[in-house]
């Protein structure tokens, strides 16, 4: 290809190999299988399975897919109870799901929506604007993997305090990372999350998601089936960037001195460090659909962690038969790579598919128009095994699902921590709370200048929402809203969420608030939710505490979903996420896909759209400060129980939602989730940039109506010709509501009623004045 | 006052994207003379007469490059050079 | 306000994707990267133009009436916004018939190929404060006279997208002062004191034109502002009723 | 095959932004011995034996700059600079 560095030939310099007869006749031979991160009875396993020791670029493709990060091998048992708790009633809209390269949900019309979170958090702590960026990358690559065209991305993000002298070294860097890559990717990012925590100070949490459309006819899996048929390697060529990437970043033996090598050639310093090219996954993004338009593959699989390794295995292990690879045949961008550095090398925008003999040249004619590298490096074969060969030495030999599927699994100890009692027992019942309209009125500035509650504008401003012309919400939106496509009103929203605070407290039930704040900031939107996936990022797996916490997360998580009626069709985890010996809040991000028929029905955050609105709560606001940002902010306290979830009240509350946006009954809404409705009412009126007159409820303390955070609550705008059908709708279902105020287009105040009247100025500056003046 | 001049230029190993698309770019444009292009920063600073090898080294690692991905030259340019 | 907000696009419709109603053919460019290139194919169909798709390599302009280059990050933004479009066969057809008086339309990464080829003056650099910005700006229309604006009232304001990382317009005082004394600068950021300009362009400068005014380049995104479904409004859909309009008057 | 080097800096009337933020962030950090930054590219090029100065100039002027806002030097390197 014209636009590529010289091809540098392998037989340049002296590469030193090691192939399987090697490896028989020198059985005895010390291999570092444990600098790689596997432990002796996994070693010994693969001498088992091999009957033989390994060969290095064996040991380097065993060792990657079985770290943690690849093979789940500590959440695995746990995992499966996602599948036990599916119904087939559940599963009726599912064509793609746990086990896929992401899950794929039929929305009607014709239409399939595929989506994903995952998670980039070790990468990012070490090289901030790159780890995020290929994070990005990786999970977009994902997504078009499964023959859909991706169409949005959102990131959520975790970060030590605002303040913090790190946070100011990784946060603007990751925040340039999502936004350079996916800005020049032209995919608009329509939400995700911004949290400040003491417990993320030295392992920032960096999650990203995709969505992608497709034809449900035209979905793709990653499988190499058809004897003779030809795998072909394209994209960006392989080098040495980021050997080492997966089990040195994203498992247990993470180090962060990004020495290791892989096999025995661990002679060089490497970087762990992977460079995103954008432009290149543009490209490789373009011509992969138009190979998918034109029929030319059977079979697809992304290179992401593990490169090679894990596409090469997990392509022979779905087919039917096996694999034969000439590592000679892969690209190269440096010279004397050694088959396990080609198998290694995370190098990134690179994409495999098989490919029937016949349709071989119109595939690489495509990927010639698009200026795309691409070469035959392999062959289905009907031995049943993956043989790879580096100049005509076998170098790798084993049978492929041994490798991608059938690694170590473990029944790690599960343990409730003595300390959980002590959390709990810490309740915020004696915390003093403002009473004097002074003190809530100073209550209320605080609170919305507060870093978990301020305007996220300095973050989104930076992420392109605009692009594809498709976005119908986003940010400051509860869940964005994409288009599926110009000459449809058919829309997908998503909403990802997740307090940690709630999961430390209670992680059965954090977990399910997680699900429960995204199911509602979707249906807020106005879409009906409609599947489920995950992001659960945790301390080590080693120590038992966590491992309750994950295991009690995952099944507060399935049994939510199963009360909800929504499956979980992916997910993933990232365990390791600890300074010391100090894990981060167990933070299971939880993401909700909804479907709404016709876009132009959704509803907005903000109020004033219509002359005049009537301000109506929707739910029950109890006494609920347990993990609440109120008892954080002015407290610093952790404690209690966190609110109660209801999952069935939920579910009401959305059929109101959905109904009263598809029917024109209402004319904005807002969840109410950290901060209470003082945040909601505020968050409100400045998008809206309308004032309102709130009358907080006689019945309750105003304290407690203003900043408690109990769930299943939104406020609606409903017009004034509306009122009467929307209240008697809300009457039918027996749905608890209060009407708290109205909108005031002709004043710029917000006024609430015997506590403060706050200009909308005012209330302005204190909302978005905390980030730009923390970090521009 | 001296001048100071430092390159810092992206790891021979790791991936230097605008570095391949100029080079596609030049081969398009039919300069095929060119057969690799990496792309880098330059930084021109003025400093203090008194400035030690071992502060400018310190800048140069601390805010100049990013070590992770980056190798940086210093290089203290004669005063004629101004 | 532009009269466009009348237009069949305003009333939320899903857009229909090929109404000619005019008979004018608008090409749209793709480079590798682009990304705007599908919302300006929309906004010329929803003005009631034939969207042309014209590819890099190509050197036929495939007889089109008039060429928007799109924004997006042509060759990745890389070595400079708009350099490795600039020398593609494409845009050396497009210089050729711009001599001719073919009106051209740059916007965002479109505008920075323009000032990379020599069709308008100056240079789009870094923002001044560095970061990439997305958001709704208030631009004023300050030459209704040029082929992409006649749509607009003298001095209109209009709400359009922006978002870029490189979009701050520099050039030498000479130029500028001569683009100000021939009125092409056609649009200037305007909004709350202090904060109107996105990224620091010399005199507020958004948007230029060629002393013709058939070339017209300018970095906010008139695209993404044709539907109040999915921009903040419709006021950019004037920009390619204009075109259109001067093309029929021919 | 040779190696060259080119330079290209914003000439000095235009702002530099990201020169102006190291400046600052060097002050802030206590390095006040630096009194001005510019940041520039630098390219390194592999390149033919052949390829003429000519040539060099041309692709410094018309790819590597943009003579509107830049200038540029280029600069054969010594091969043992490899
Ligand atoms: N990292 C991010 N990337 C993109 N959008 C974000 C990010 N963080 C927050 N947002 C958006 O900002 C808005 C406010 O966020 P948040 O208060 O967390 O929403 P909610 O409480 O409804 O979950 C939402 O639209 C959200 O999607
Ligand atoms: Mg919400």
């Amino acid at each position: 290809m014209p636009n590529e560095q010289s091809t540098a030939s392998p037989e340049e310099a002296v590469v030193h190999v090691d192939t399987v007869s090697a490896a028989q006749a020198s059985p005895d031979v010390a291999q570092p299988y444990r600098e790689l991160g596997l432990k002796d009875d996994e070693y010994t396993r693969i001498r088992e399975i091999l009957g033989r020791r390994p060969t290095e670029a064996e040991l380097a493709m065993y060792s990657v897919m079985w770290s943690e990060h690849c093979s789940y091998k500590s959440s695995k048992v746990h995992l499966s109870y996602f599948g036990k708790t599916t119904t087939d009633e559940m599963k009726s809209k599912m064509l793609a799901g746990i086990g896929e390269n992401a899950g794929v949900v039929d929305i009607g019309d014709g239409w399939a929506v595929t989506f994903k979170v995952e998670s980039h958090n070790h990468p990012s702590y070490v090289e901030p604007y790159q780890g995020a960026a290929t994070g990005v990358g990786g999970i977009v690559r994902d997504i078009l993997a499964m023959g859909a065209r991706p169409v949005a991305v959102m990131d959520q993000l975790r970060f030590g305090p605002a303040d913090a002298a790190d946070t100011r070294r990784v946060l603007p860097g990751i925040v340039s990372g999502v936004g350079g890559y996916g800005n020049c990717l032209g995919l608009p990012n329509i939400g995700g999350e911004v949290v400040f925590d003491e417990s993320y100070a030295g392992n920032p949490l960096v999650n990203a998601a995709c969505i992608g459309v497709l034809r449900s006819e035209d979905m793709y899996t990653a499988h190499a089936s058809g004897a003779g048929n030809k795998v072909i390697l394209y994209g960006s060529r392989t080098g040495l960037d980021g050997i080492g990437g997966v089990s040195v970043l994203a498992s247990d033996t993470f180090s962060g001195d990004g020495s290791a090598g892989a096999g025995s050639n661990a002679r060089r310093k490497l970087p762990s460090v992977q460079v995103g090219d954008p432009f290149a996954e543009k490209v490789l993004i373009e011509c992969t659909l138009e190979v998918f338009a034109a029929d030319l593959v059977v079979g697809i699989q992304d290179l992401g962690g593990a490169g090679l390794s894990c596409a090469t295995s997990e392509l022979a292990s779905a087919g039917d038969g096996g694999m034969h690879v000439w590592l000679d045949k892969v690209p190269l961008r440096a010279t004397g790579m050694s088959p396990a550095e080609i198998l290694s090398s995370e190098s990134q925008e690179r994409m495999c598919a098989v490919v029937t003999p016949d349709k071989v040249e119109a595939f690489l004619e495509v990927c010639r128009k698009w200026e795309v590298e691409a070469d035959v490096i392999g062959e289905v074969t009907d031995t049943g095994r993956l043989v790879i060969t580096f100049h005509d030495e076998v170098v790798v030999d084993v049978p492929p699902r041994t490798v991608a599927h059938e690694g170590p699994v473990y029944s790690r100890p599960v343990e409730r921590p003595a300390s959980q009692d002590v959390l709990e027992a810490n309740t915020p019942d004696s915390l003093e709370r403002p009473s004097t309209p002074e003190e809530l009125r100073e209550t209320i500035l605080r609170m919305i200048a507060s870093p978990n509650l301020c305007s996220r504008a300095w973050v989104t401003d930076q992420y392109d929402r605009y692009v594809r012309g498709n976005t119908v919400l986003a940010q400051p939106a509860d869940s964005g809203v994409v288009r599926v496509s110009d000459d449809s009103n058919l829309g997908v929203s998503m909403a990802t969420d997740c307090n940690g605070r709630y999961t430390a407290l209670d992680p059965y039930h954090g977990a399910q608030l997680a699900l429960a704040e995204a199911y509602r900031n979707v249906v807020t939107g106005g879409a009906a939710p409609t599947a489920v996936t995950n992001c659960l990022n945790f301390g080590s797996p080693e120590d038992p505490a966590v491992m309750w916490q994950f295991s009690e997360a995952v099944k507060g998580l399935a049994d939510g979903c199963a009360q909800l009626g929504i499956p979980v069709t992916g997910g993933n985890v990232s365990f390791y996420n600890q300074t010391g010996t100090t894990a981060i809040l167990p933070t299971p991000v939880v993401g909700v896909l909804g479907v709404i028929d016709d876009v132009r029905r959704r509803t907005i955050v903000g109020v004033g759209q219509e002359a005049g609105e009537t301000l109506i709560l929707l739910g029950e606001t109890l006494d609920e400060f347990g993990g609440s940002e109120w008892a954080n902010v002015v407290h610093n306290h952790l404690g209690g129980r966190p609110p109660a979830v209801n999952l069935d009240t939920e579910r009401v509350l959305g059929e109101i939602l959905i109904a009263g946006s598809r029917d024109g009954m209402i004319s904005a809404a807002h969840d109410l989730s950290e901060g209470g409705l003082a945040q909601a009412v505020v968050e409100m009126c400045l998008t809206g940039e309308t004032g309102a007159r709130i009358v907080l409820p006689a019945d309750l303390d105003p304290f407690v109506a203003l900043f408690s955070e109990s769930t299943a609550r939104v406020v609606v705008a409903v017009p004034r010709s509306e009122e009467l059908r929307f209240t008697e709708m809300c009457q039918a279902r027996q749905f608890p509501m209060t009407r708290i105020g109205v909108v005031i287009p002709e004043e710029p105040v917000l006024d609430i009623q015997d506590v403060a009247t706050l200009s909308l100025d005012e209330l302005r500056t204190a909302w978005e004045g905390t980030l730009p003046a923390l970090f521009a | 006052m001296a001048r100071v001049e430092v390159d810092v230029v992206i790891k021979t190993e790791i991936l230097d994207p605008q570095g391949k698309a100029i080079l596609g770019a030049l081969g398009r444009a039919g300069h095929s003379g060119v057969t690799e292009v990496r792309q880098g920063k330059h930084f021109e600073l003025v400093v203090d007469d008194d400035i030690s090898d071992a502060d400018l080294e310190g800048i140069a690692e601390h805010f100049l490059a990013n070590p992770v991905i980056e190798t940086w030259t210093v290089r203290r340019v004669p005063e004629s050079g101004l | 306000m532009t009269d466009a907000s009348n237009s069949q696009a305003s009333n939320g419709q899903a857009p229909n994707s090929d109404t000619n109603l005019t008979g004018a053919r608008i090409g749209v460019i793709t480079f590798p990267g682009t990304l705007d290139d599908v919302d300006a194919a929309r906004a010329v169909r929803y003005a009631g133009a034939e969207a042309v798709a014209l590819w890099h390599a190509d050197d036929d302009l495939q007889g089109v009436d008039a060429v928007v280059v799109p924004g997006g990050f042509s060759y990745g933004d890389y070595l400079r916004a708009g350099a490795i479009s600039a020398r593609t066969t494409v845009m050396g057809a497009v210089v050729e018939a711009a001599k001719g008086g073919l009106p051209v339309l740059g916007i965002c990464n479109g505008f920075q190929v323009l000032t990379e080829s020599g069709l308008l003056p100056g240079a789009l650099m870094r923002n001044e404060h560095l970061r990439f910005i997305c958001r709704d700006q208030w631009l004023r229309v300050e030459n209704n006279t040029t082929v992409w604006t006649t749509r607009y009232e003298p001095g209109a304001e209009i709400l359009v997208p922006l978002k870029n990382a490189e979009g701050r317009y520099v050039a030498d005082a000479s130029v500028i002062d001569e683009l100000e004394a021939e009125g092409r600068v056609i649009f200037r950021y305007v909004g709350a004191e202090g904060d109107h300009n996105p990224n620091g362009s010399l005199g507020d400068i958004a948007g230029i034109s060629s002393a013709d005014g058939r070339i017209v380049g300018l970095m906010p995104h008139p695209e993404h502002a044709i539907d109040a479904l999915t921009g903040p409004t419709d006021d950019g859909l004037g920009i390619f009723l204009s075109v259109i309009d001067s093309l029929l008057k021919v």
